[in-house]
């Protein structure tokens, strides 16, 4: 892997909330690190990692050569605080990571990363799971796709 | 008074990314104004939102409100 | 990341089945190389992981510094075998990788690594959820608590 | 007829890795053997496995089984 392919561009932080978004794709090798990052909490026992990966569908007989996310920011923002305070209260969690892409995402490119992790693996992997249907449901975001044919 | 509304994804292509009207007082004259103007608003699933949450009853708005129009979303 | 710590020492490959244990941890880099190399795979939409931290837990006043892992490797290789027919008949998976660490792996370090994709989100987290509890529940491995006063 | 049994986990350590048993037919006749030979598997939770499968009823074994005691497993 190249070095250089673990920088991510996060788009300047909102004073008040986290920032999640990033530009462009989200690389093996940021995710690598984000995991490496937890070896020194060692009251960690199970990680639960989602990853978004965008595929190449066939619409209307064209096929999908890459999405183009865009978001509401502030909103998406306000509303993963609000979604990250619901999560902490319900499950007993060491940390949480989220990154979404904004931009142009290559098919087999990664542009969606939830990361939770916990004592136990029951509460890491509910946790994941509940927060990637949170985010998919109720976080202004959009993709459109682009197609092949340049369309 | 005017107000400034913010479209996103495929709404901000069919539309425009900001399109401002006037003499609106709430959310239900917001929306009646808008589809006069994009009468293809008639025909597409979208939210409204004022400083950022959701409505869903009719809710008064002035020149401070930030106010968006929200197609379904697909991030993820 | 020092490209030395991506080599995995796979244990001499069954015949029959799949290898499934590694030497010593299993390293963010080798997570890393794995995910990577389903970015080819435009088809995927989804990949769910799950991975096994070592906590250093207090037990009777002893604080672990690490756990040593064997395993009836025969019998889990074809219990492996078993769980992964269960599941690519119950779930449409584009593929599942799984790696346990066997040896003496220090707290904070990754023993057990599950990696399932599939074209959307529901299969890959289910899949994963379900490999993990059946490795868990009846893979026959066993993990030795090593204390940091080396008793 | 002598059965070679191998243990694992926590159990080779309080028993033998691997243990001799002579004069057994079956794998009731073998815990018995087993029990005599170490009795703190009384107190153990164990499972036996012939030929990598957990058996729940007497199974008849032969020099030729692959015979194991299993601790609970503790692996992932």
């Amino acid at each position: 892997m190249d070095g250089s392919s673990t920088k991510i561009k996060l788009l300047m932080t909102n004073k008040k909330y986290k920032q999640i978004f990033v530009w462009n794709a989200i690389s093996a090798s940021f995710i690598a690190e984000n995991i490496q990052k937890h070896s020194s909490k060692t009251d960690i026992g199970a990680h639960s990692i989602f990853l978004g990966q965008v595929r190449s569908d066939i619409i209307d007989g064209k096929k999908v050569k890459a999405i183009e996310y865009s978001a509401y920011e502030e909103m998406a923002l306000e509303k993963m605080h609000e979604i990250r305070e619901s999560i902490f209260l319900k499950y007993p969690l060491t940390c949480m990571h989220v990154y979404h892409s904004l931009g142009t995402i290559s098919a087999g490119e990664i542009c969606f990363f939830v990361f939770t992790s916990a004592t136990h693996r029951k509460e890491a992997i509910d946790a994941c799971e509940e927060v990637v249907e949170l985010i998919k449901t109720t976080l202004p975001v959009w993709g459109k796709e682009l197609f092949e044919d340049s369309t | 008074m005017q107000i400034t509304v913010s479209t996103f994804g495929q709404l901000a292509e069919l539309t425009s990314p900001k399109i401002i009207v006037s003499d609106v007082a709430d959310t239900v004259m917001l929306q009646q104004k808008l589809e006069e103007k994009y009468p293809c608003l008639q025909n597409i699933t979208y939210a409204i939102t004022v400083d950022k949450k959701i409505i869903a009853i009719n809710t008064a708005i002035n020149a401070a409100s930030s106010v968006a129009l929200l197609p379904p979303f697909s991030g993820g």
